[in-house]
């Protein structure tokens, strides 16, 4: 563990009072191992080109290096390299399945399933498709006591959709969906038995699974390299070949095409025809790096023990009086994420608190407010360990609330 | 230092005298429940609604009988409401002239600042913002 | 001199055969100071958190760095900070327009005026608009003798034109077009004298000029930082705040909503209403940076070192046997890209002799078929200089052109 | 050092002896002229482009009446076009059983590979898969 920590910079940083940072907002963004920043810096000090139609020797090299990234992140995820598609993060990824395939495949009465408990990233794309083109969106919703989706519900909505988008793990209740019945389902059941289209955002997944696109047997996939370790700014999206070919070009410029004229262009074939302009190139690098870094960790002891430190501080979290959690841990699957609220200490008075004593802690909606509505709250604060953190900052943690409880509650 | 009105000048000692954040807070938590003008949830309206904050809060100017200045407030944050409270007590009663007047810059003496996030600070300097150029507008009128 | 190029890491780069780099590829992409590459350093090292709706100092600190960015980049540019909205670069930011004010304000019938000089990224997300809407693209030719725009062509197109799609300075010809013609007259012209909204791809003239985007007074204006000593992965859109309103939004997903229902979504106003999804945070670090460093520059000297470096090139380079420059460099306006081919070496065969050398060149149609049609060309090679290259630089570029050209030719 | 083909082992040969990276491209240019059966830009075709390649290049694969194999290709740059005539001249008349086992690896023996940039290596690469697949084929069809 103490080598695991001493690869991130920032850990060791003291906030106010002299107080050592207890970082516990992993879910919004992971911090950065140094191996991912040394690799941008080498790339910017020694590499640094724009990629693609290029002869010279830095050109060659960035170009080798942000297509081995394809390569070897595509690996990472159980694909070959011509199934992932980069773009900025998960939001981009998803709106190109709304952009670029549903808008193509897609028409008036179609029927989109998704949840209760998606990000807006997975929910606002739909619901602009929805006004657009006239495409139903029907909500899964969550059971009340067990906050996990309502299968039967589920059962009953797939059997005419067209394209099911469910979250693989809630980024505010730290719940992981049954994905694999949820496929199967979609893929049996859907669309009146022919087989529904499957969209994942696997966001916060990512971080805690060793995800397996080909195996899973979903159809897109989206991700975000900064909740996996990785530099903000890139993402991507897995799409096996035969349904990229079905997809028509979202954002359009430089190197998504094969020829322009002033009558018309032809686009090339594969993840390129999706990635116009100058890519993310310092980006890819780091991701790279992200992924090689994770791949020397075996992910299921990592898992383990981020969902036991959840666990246990759910649990402890729970003892102090007036404090009331928002999600499961109670399975294994569960992941890092532990929202709560205090009966009278306000959300963003805690976060304040808990600041002081140098932990880092989110507030609010989660991007999450039909979650939040069926929750009956308007935000909560939210934990969330990734696999630096150690029992010793959880106890901690657990120690500052129970003063501030007591001092402010 | 500036010439703050005197009941400012005294909470602003009062938090010199703070031995650290956490104490700060709580003083700013007794402040909250000091608020001379509570506005009450029901007349929380999306015109009084403070701008920028990430919690709610909400904020009237009135006058009182003898013209002097009123800030009628309350958020569901306390560290939020101990500010408003503060500002009011500060400028409870004064001429909305010399409300106009005064810099936001007693926050920085209070050392709260520090405690505050960039968008909370943002969210108090548009309430003190909003609530300078009530005064100015009401000194005009009158 | 000495003390720009030392703030480039990469400028000491040796290559093949232990021979200098000279990059020669700026209009590609820059190299960047390490000024640029600390701030993001210093970001992931000290800052990284998500940022907005987050109480806890990393995330207050990493928001402020954020919108700070936001402020001084949009400050550098001549405009408010909530004119100014972040993109992936000048490709995205030239789709932003199309998507969200194209596709909300023309309809069949409607007109946009571009031009044959146009880097694909002005060309195909109008093409594709055409097709979807049926709104007519007029292309601007250019003038064959003096390879300038047709201004008489202009005047007569823009008449009619709703909106008008300029790049300010071609990546291929070093031309700088008339750009505040080009303005002026769309906008007492254009559409019937009711004034044409007018789009400028400023990718090539912010490494050049000191754009004021207000003074300017376009509608639209696209940027690339990695074009002016920035990171990859980060541009933006500058757009009035009243035309923002007019715009639907793009790309979707958390941070750009208000609320989200179930039934429907409410919108941000500004810039964050386009900014979906965690942005690029350390990107805007960086970006920020090379604001910063380049505003200790006085950009009409730089500009007058790159066009002269540019000008005294080029009339060395056409002396030589064979060669043939394509562009012009004879105005002060013009820019540090020199084109060229030789009669019988293949521009690619070039570009490798001149990596040999050390030098780092680029071939190929650099987006912009239509141009090169134009020019009766399929590709070219091109140099293009920027502020850290110098005078000896370019000479030994031309001793080694020219012993290729002896060797090769 | 793998068993090739004697006219390839000779190239190999030459290009060891050059003495930096501008005199292999001499030799390269040299071989550009010694395309033994060039493919005349009239014949060009997309079925025989080479993909992957930045420059047009294009390549057929025939037999002689002997049932030797032969390459017919050509190139607008001269440096790819050096790289097929030099594989042609390599496999020239050679049955194509012995040029479907052929593997690309002299590319690296010459010293050749560490000039040809990513993109064009792979194009070079593609170009070699092509014609050792077409090589079984025939020597299946045989
Ligand atoms: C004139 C011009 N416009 C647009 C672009 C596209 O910029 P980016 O690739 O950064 O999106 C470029 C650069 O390639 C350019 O030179
Ligand atoms: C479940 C989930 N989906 C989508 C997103 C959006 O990801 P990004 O902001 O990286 O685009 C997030 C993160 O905020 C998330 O937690």
């Amino acid at each position: 563990m103490e080598a695991i920590r001493s690869d991130f910079p920032i850990l060791t940083r003291t906030m106010d009072g002299g107080r050592p940072l207890v970082y516990l907002d992993n879910a919004a963004t992971t911090q950065k191992p140094r191996q991912v920043i040394e690799a941008m810096n080498s790339y910017y000090e020694n590499t640094n080109s724009n990629v693609h139609r290029a002869v010279h020797t830095l050109a060659g090299e960035a170009t080798e290096g942000y297509e081995n990234a394809r390569t070897e992140i595509a690996e990472y995820f159980g694909a070959p390299r011509d199934h992932l598609i980069f773009t900025s993060g998960t939001t981009e990824a998803i709106n190109l399945v709304a952009y670029g395939w549903a808008r193509a495949n897609l028409s008036k009465g179609d029927v989109i399933v998704t949840t209760e408990m998606e990000h807006h990233a997975d929910i606002v794309p739909w619901q602009i498709l929805s006004k657009e083109r006239g495409v139903e969106i029907r909500y899964i919703p969550l059971e009340r006591d067990t906050l996990t989706l309502d299968m039967d519900a589920f059962e009953i909505a797939v059997s005419d959709a067209n394209l099911v988008c469910v979250v693989h793990t809630s980024n505010v209740l730290g719940v992981r969906n049954d994905i694999e019945r949820i496929i199967q389902l979609s893929k049996s059941n859907g669309n009146d038995g022919k087989g529904a289209f499957v969209m994942i955002d696997a966001a916060q997944a990512a971080p805690h699974e060793r995800i397996n696109f080909l195996e899973m047997n979903c159809d897109f996939l989206a991700l975000s390299s900064h909740k996996m370790g990785g530099p903000t700014g890139i993402g991507g999206l897995f799409v096996r070949p035969e349904i990229m070919e079905t997809m028509d070009p979202f954002i359009s410029g430089g190197d998504m095409i094969e020829t322009v004229t002033l009558e018309g262009s032809t686009f090339q074939k594969g993840p390129q025809k999706f990635e116009a302009g100058t890519p993310r190139i310092a980006e890819a690098f780091g991701w790279h790096a992200a992924v090689k870094w994770l791949s020397s960790f075996d992910m299921k002891e990592v898992h383990k023990h981020i969902s036991n430190l959840a666990r246990e501080t759910a649990a402890r979290m729970s003892a102090i009086p007036g404090i009331k959690i928002y999600g499961r841990h109670d399975m294994e699957s569960c992941s890092g994420v532990v929202s709560f609220l205090h009966e009278k200490i306000h959300a963003e008075d805690l976060a304040h608190l808990l600041d002081s004593g140098g932990f880092a802690v989110r507030t609010g909606h989660h991007c999450a407010q039909p979650l939040m509505d069926a929750l009956g709250v308007s935000s909560t604060a939210r934990i969330s360990f990734w696999l630096y953190n150690t029992k010793e900052e959880a106890n901690s943690f657990v120690e500052h609330l129970t003063s501030i409880v007591d001092r402010f509650g | 230092m500036t010439n703050w009105p005197a009941p400012l000048t005294n909470i602003i000692n009062e938090f010199k005298e703070c031995f650290d954040r956490m104490e700060r807070y709580e003083l700013l938590f007794e402040y909250a429940d000091k608020l001379p003008h509570e506005l009450l949830t029901e007349n929380w309206t999306e015109e009084n609604r403070v701008k920028g904050c990430q919690s709610e809060a909400h904020v009237e100017c009135k006058l009182d009988q003898k013209g002097g200045f009123q800030i009628h407030g309350a958020a569901d944050a306390n560290l939020v409401q101990g500010l408003i409270a503060i500002l009011a007590i500060g400028v409870d009663g004064l001429p909305p002239s010399q409300v106009a007047t005064l810099s936001p810059n007693f926050v920085d003496e209070m050392d709260v600042k520090a405690s505050l996030t960039p968008s909370r600070a943002n969210g108090f300097l548009n309430m003190f913002e909003m609530i300078r150029k009530t005064a100015a507008n009401m000194s005009e009128g009158a």
